[in-house]
């Protein structure tokens, strides 16, 4: 049973963000979010959907309307697994898998994303791992994942993961590749880059806005 | 014919089953894979939701390697095993191609390694490099020990059809049920064999994850499946390795092999269990039990 | 060339006139600018500009101009000639002036309302006026030429539209060829049931029309006929109509079933279109007991003496009338009618095509028009409803938009789908007490007694969810839904996804131009949206004209109709033909094709390029002629003309040529 | 994108479009407010079939940067095959333009059905980028040119007995 919450329902179109619609909408092909009829053929498509704060179909009309807190805070894009059968089946050509991302992306940068939440730290360790070496050290990065959220369950994994091991299938070896500065200089180029798509760019925020 | 063959993080740790199998069985029909030269991770689901410029750049340096592995051969054909590399190089190949102002960021990015991607990549999966490069037919006259008798569901998952992939119908595909009935078995009708597994959730968040996959499994014993085919290394680990834990979880308790579809090939090859990496199996599957006498007897008049 | 020039008289005068059209032009073109500007511009005696060029005020303005001697041909810079260049040439002739000493600048379609930057939209607006007046200059005072018009019309399609309008035609004493190229009139509605919102009987209604049709001395019916070609134009086109043989002597059969009982196959053995494939005729059939006319039809695919010529041929004998007759052959005739209404109809969407939804995949999933004959009392159940196994349903789900709405099959809204789903909706529960749930993504009821008849099926507790229905699968996530239909879809209005099993799902499948669309258009030269239905004139103040003169719209063929708009349309579209008719001649506007003997070198090159042999060759004279009675006014002859000896009236080479000059020189 | 290209050049463009489907397609655009480049001037002939070659010529010795002609698609021709005919003409003409040292680019046919509002769109933007990018139209100057009318008659010649084998 949640807290009761009727006291705060109410949305001030002060407290709504004007520019949240554009912001998603400047990656490639978002503006076809804007085309939305609220079928809702995506949460019906969705697998995961029955697990979400607010279903896709919600979370596009709340982008739409600026609920910018509440579907950056949602577990909604986390839970999103990328199967991409909402874009698929979209009768509108909304790339709804995308804006998740876009989402994501957003939540991380203002730091906005559910805490204690696995799954975004789950991508921030495997970002972590990639950008170090080049490849992702799926052992490494179960375990410090267990160590961060929820180290009980790391013990009831720990059957599971000596299984693996005998079978040759889970290792703590650091995976990486052999030539990293190539790899560090390509990605550092891009650490300057104010990227559109991931939506943190003021200037063109604005200019999309308007 | 030959080709560069992309691995993948997944194929080195939990999914080297995969990697083993499908290379014996390449071999076995003498399709050339040679590696990709200090290949990176493509920068699939998770690390996508930090950077996508970053991930198409990971993408956009293997594509560079490959075209200079290949540069004789003009066309660089990247095998890709795993769903979600598969995808995530897909999908970068395609935003290189329509977006000019992300191509030229990821261009001068490479610039500064002296890489350069010149759109000579094709990627291939191997289930497309096998039904169209090579076909049913030839792969049906190698087979030395025929499935005869064995009910499989065919289990493609979300990310090798979706959304990109042109070689086969997003809604319904076939590719691996041909491959499988040219091994001499049946394939169980199966509306989910696209339906999400669950992904990375089945590790993170437990009960939402194996649900998932529980509905997949409990739906492909339902309609008399003897094994499950998978062409995806998460998928392989998600519905096979917490079998135990769902059954303990949820209503009826599930117990089906579940397989790489190229290790179903292998045993139908005639190839070694230690060839197909059987022994790494939580649900045991041994070459042997494949065609029970039984079975023979059933299908005599055939 | 020079020719041309000396026939005008006396230096031109002419008046400009810029329309404002409400804010429609004047938010864009700054009017004033462009008026002070058409005041410098050779000949122009007389500019200004009024709110509403076309109101009567603004005519006067014209007409006073020209009766006061200040002008004598006018400009007027406003809308687009293809909407009022009658209304203006109209108002030229009350003003005792020729009407073709009149040009239009277009600057409201092709400049204020396609342009974002005021000084440009302005500037665009002074070429274009420049142009016309540099022009019209050189125009000379022509007359229209009459032809007399034949009072017979040719109706295509013999659905509920073409046999309202048929009969309409009919009533007023024209004569009237009904072409439809089924063996029946009737088309879609003749297999409903019941029609919404008033659940009246949808044959009750429609079998009087059909034989009114049969017996009304002034039609003409043929069916299982088709239109093989069409020449002429407005008022006079010449068509072919291709009578396909039914192998039965339509004067002879009474359609007695005699010969179908006997016919050697006892049991049906192909799909019955009639019933969409829910039951099976034989190759001798009459399609429904109301057919019209009442008469057998060999299908030739299936007909053993036909397709293998040895048979028993039982159903000659059973005949006592000898209509039978295998030698009937195909027959061309030729009809001349003055004006053509085309009601082509629609065909319903391909539900096969959403693999989600397992049309053809699981045997319980049927389109609406299936379940349409389901529920008819004449159809093959005899109006029971039930699934293949027999058994009664329980629980129906109604999924709507199938093929609508959608990016991937047909973006707009059939219009039709949600009120024959509330129709079906009422009819199955009334049938079988059924849960019934109608999946929508929004409810569209717009016409008289629908949104009560929303309201009604709310009352009868029909389950309404809106949301579009992701899937229909046959597997299951918990013991109940074992052996069900699932649809699976969100309840937008709560935010949860839904499973709910079902034993029957009807698909409301969307409505679509027909597979032939593409050579009807052609043959009768009318254009399509890019959807494909037929192209209306004006949406609004021209919609069932086409760019044909004399070729008429009905019915779903120009956009997805119910029955009521349908046959309005209809009327309107008899009522169109009759006005044209009952004016007894056309004016044909005289841009035809002229010849200039002195220049003619009589090289001959013009005489095969006319399409309609409107140019012969005098051989004593070595000259070409033209047949201004024949000529369309394309001009194509005019153009490659190698002496420039032919002209087209309103497009010489002359006013062409100052057309180009002043769109480039004066701004 | 080219804000300054634009200060810098803006291209002028005679339109000639049929008044079945080409011309009918630009008022559809306008009733849709589909917003295109101010550059092209329309001018409305019955048919594409009309267009005597000696317009183009003329439209570019009157400084045009670009022509653009529009006609309805392939059997779709109000008057059955006037658009093949205008097809057969500007083929040959382009040939004759290259001669002239004037780039193909500049001349331009294309099919607009009426219901093509959104291509007349796409259509126009298209060729005033395009003639944007080639510049200004450079010709001899025009007393010259006229001093060659015979050439340009002969080319107008040629043309036209291509244009009217039938």
């Amino acid at each position: 049973m949640e807290k009761w919450q009727g006291w705060d329902k109410i949305r001030y179109e002060s407290e709504l963000s004007p520019v949240f619609a554009y912001e998603i909408a400047s990656i490639p092909g978002g503006d076809k979010l804007f085309n939305c009829i609220q079928c809702g053929t995506c949460s019906g498509m969705c697998p995961l959907s029955p697990y979400m704060d607010y279903t896709p179909r919600q979370i596009i009309a709340m982008i739409r309307a600026g609920f910018k807190m509440e579907v950056l805070s949602s577990y909604t894009t986390w839970l999103c697994a990328s199967c991409y059968s909402c874009t698929v089946e979209c009768p509108k050509e909304i790339k709804l898998t995308d804006i998740m991302y876009a989402a994501k992306r957003l939540a991380i940068r203002e730091k906005v994303y559910p805490k204690r939440f696995p799954i975004p730290i789950l991508a921030s360790e495997f970002f972590r791992s990639v950008e170090d070496s080049g490849r992702s050290s799926e052992g490494r990065i179960l375990v410090r994942l267990y160590l961060k959220t929820n180290p009980l369950n790391m013990i009831k994994q720990a059957a599971l993961g000596f299984k693996l091991m005998i079978r040759g299938r889970f290792s703590l070896k650091k995976e990486g590749v052999k030539r990293r500065d190539e790899l560090h200089r390509v990605l550092k180029y891009l650490e300057k880059e104010r990227m559109v798509q991931s939506g943190d760019d003021p200037v063109m925020m604005k200019e999309a806005a308007l | 014919m030959s080709y560069i063959y992309y691995p993948g993080c997944s194929l080195k740790g939990t999914g080297r089953a995969y990697e083993e199998s499908l290379l014996s069985v390449f071999k076995a029909l003498d399709i050339k894979l040679e590696e990709l030269d200090d290949w990176n991770c493509c920068g699939a689901t998770s690390y996508m939701s930090v950077s996508e410029l970053k991930a198409f750049a990971l993408c956009a340096r293997n594509f560079a390697l490959a075209e200079r592995q290949a540069r004789d051969s003009g066309m660089a054909d990247l095998v890709v095993p795993c769903a979600a590399c598969y995808l995530g190089l897909n999908k970068a190949k395609r935003y290189l191609d329509e977006y000019p102002d992300i191509r030229k960021k990821i261009d001068e990015a490479l610039a500064t390694a002296n890489l350069a991607y010149n759109d000579h990549i094709r990627i291939r999966h191997p289930l497309d490099v096998l039904v169209n490069d090579i076909g049913g037919e030839r792969i049906t006259e190698r087979v030395t020990r025929p499935l005869a008798g064995m009910k499989v569901a065919c289990y493609y998952g979300c990310q090798i059809v979706r959304p990109y992939a042109d070689f086969d119908d997003q809604e319904n595909p076939q590719s691996m049920n041909i491959l499988v009935r040219a091994l001499g078995a049946e394939t169980v009708d199966w509306p989910l064999k696209t339906r999400c597994c669950g992904g990375s959730l089945s590790g993170t968040i437990q009960d939402v994850g194996q649900r998932l996959s529980y509905i997949l499994l409990r739906e492909a014993i339902r309609r008399g499946a003897d094994v499950i085919a998978t062409a995806c290394p998460l998928c392989q680990f998600n519905l096979e390795c917490y079998q135990k834990e769902m059954s303990r979880r949820y209503d009826k308790p599930v117990h089906i092999p579940v397989l790489y579809f190229t290790q179903l090939m292998g045993v139908a090859l005639g190839l070694s269990e230690r060839q197909l990496a059987l022994q790494r199996l939580f649900v045991p599957f041994t070459a042997g039990s494949v065609v029970p006498e039984t079975v023979g007897g059933q299908h005599v008049g055939n | 060339m020079s020719v041309i020039e000396s026939k005008s008289n006396g230096t031109p005068k002419v008046g400009v006139y810029v329309c404002h059209c409400g804010i429609n032009i004047a938010s864009k073109v700054d009017v004033q600018k462009t008026v002070d500007f058409a005041r410098t511009l050779p000949n122009v005696t007389v500019a200004t500009e009024y709110k509403f060029m076309c109101s009567d005020p603004g005519q006067e303005m014209i007409q006073k101009d020209l009766r006061d001697g200040k002008i004598d041909r006018v400009v007027v810079a406003s809308c687009s000639p293809l909407m009022h260049e009658p209304t203006f040439r109209r108002a030229m002739v009350a003003a005792n002036a020729n009407p073709f000493l009149f040009q239009m600048a277009n600057i409201r379609e092709h400049v204020s309302w396609v342009t974002l930057d005021k000084n440009a939209a302005t500037e665009k607006a002074k070429a274009l006026i420049a142009a016309a007046v540099t022009r019209i200059v050189l125009h000379q005072p022509l007359e229209k030429t009459r032809v007399p018009v034949n009072s017979d019309v040719l109706v295509v399609g013999g659905g509920i539209a073409g046999i309202h309008a048929a009969l309409t035609l009919a009533e007023a004493g024209r004569k009237v060829y009904l072409v439809e190229k089924e063996p029946t009139i009737g088309g879609h509605m003749a297999k409903f049931d019941k029609t919404f919102p008033t659940l009246d009987c949808s044959a009750c209604i429609l079998t009087p029309k059909m034989s009114a049709v049969r017996a009304h001395p002034n039609i003409t019916l043929w069916t299982y006929s088709e239109v093989a070609g069409v020449e002429g134009f407005i008022g006079n086109f010449k068509v072919q109509v291709k009578r396909k043989p039914r192998y039965v002597k339509e004067d002879l059969c009474v359609g007695c079933y005699e010969c179908i009982e006997a016919c050697v196959f006892k049991k049906g053995i192909v799909k019955d279109e009639f019933n969409v494939g829910l039951s099976k005729r034989k190759p001798i059939y009459i399609p429904f007991p109301q057919a019209t006319p009442l008469v057998a039809v060999i299908d030739p695919l299936t007909c053993a003496q036909i397709k293998r010529g040895k048979c028993k041929m039982p159903c000659v004998d059973a005949c006592e009338r000898d209509a039978i007759d295998f030698n009937q052959k195909e027959e061309i005739k030729e009809i001349e009618v003055g004006a053509i209404i085309l009601a082509t109809g629609f065909k319903t969407f391909d539900a096969g095509r959403i693999a989600r939804y397992g049309y053809g995949k699981y045997p319980d999933v049927y389109t609406s028009l299936e379940v349409e004959r389901m529920v008819n009392a004449a159809g093959p159940t005899a109006g029971e409803v039930h699934i293949r196994s027999g058994e009664k349903p329980k629980t129906v789900g109604i999924v709507h938009c199938v093929g609508s709405r959608d990016s991937k099959t047909n973006v707009y809204c059939s219009r039709v789908c949600c009120m024959y789903s509330l129709k079906l909706a009422h009819l199955i529960k009334e049938r079988t007490g059924a849960e019934v749930y109608n999946f929508y993504i929004d409810m569209r009821t717009p016409g008289k007694g629908y949104e009560e008849f929303y309201e009604k099926l709310l009352k009868e507790n029909v389950h309404f969810i809106r949301g579009r229905v992701a899937e229909i699968s046959d597997w299951s996530t918990i013991p109940q839904e074992e052996g069900k239909l699932v649809i699976r879809v969100e309840d937008t209005l709560v935010g949860a996804v839904r499973r709910i099993p079902v034993d029957m799902v009807v698909l409301s499948v969307g409505l679509e131009p027909n597979d032939d669309v593409d050579e009807v258009r052609r043959l009768f030269n009318v254009s399509c949206s890019h959807e494909g239905w037929f192209l209306e004139r004006h949406p609004k103040l021209a919609p069932v004209s086409t760019f044909t003169d004399g070729v008429f719209l009905a019915g779903a063929c120009q956009g997805p109709k119910d029955i009521p708009d349908s046959v309005a349309q209809a009327g309107a579209a008899a009522a169109e033909a009759l006005a044209l008719i009952d004016r007894g001649y056309v004016e044909l506007e005289p841009n035809t094709a002229f010849l200039q003997e002195e220049f003619c070198s009589g090289c001959r090159t013009c005489v095969g390029l006319c399409p309609y042999s409107a140019i012969s060759f005098n051989e004593e004279k070595n000259i070409s002629s033209v047949n201004g009675a024949l000529c369309k006014g394309c001009g194509t002859c005019v153009a490659a003309c190698p002496s420039g000896a032919l002209q087209q009236n309103l497009f010489t080479d002359e006013q062409i040529l100052h057309e180009i000059e002043g769109v480039m020189n004066y701004v | 994108m080219s804000d300054n290209d634009k200060k810098q050049f803006e291209p002028r463009i005679v339109a000639f479009f049929c008044n079945w489907c080409t011309y009918t397609a630009a008022d559809l655009a306008g009733t849709a407010r589909m917003t295109y480049s101010p550059n092209v001037r329309v001018i409305r002939v019955m048919c594409s079939g009309r267009l005597d070659p000696q317009f183009i010529l003329k439209a570019f010795r009157e400084g045009a940067d670009g022509v653009l002609i529009g006609g309805c698609h392939p059997g779709d021709c109000h008057y059955q095959e006037g658009n093949y005919k205008a097809l057969r003409r500007v083929t040959l003409l382009k040939r004759f333009l290259s001669m002239m040292g004037i780039e193909e680019e500049r001349l331009r046919l294309e099919w607009i059905a009426a219901s093509e509002g959104d291509k007349v769109q796409k259509v126009i933007n298209e060729m005033t980028e395009q003639v944007r990018k080639l510049g200004p139209l450079k010709l001899e100057p025009m007393s010259q040119l006229r001093g060659e009318e015979d050439m340009v008659a002969s080319v107008e010649k040629a043309v036209i007995a291509e244009g009217g084998v039938s």
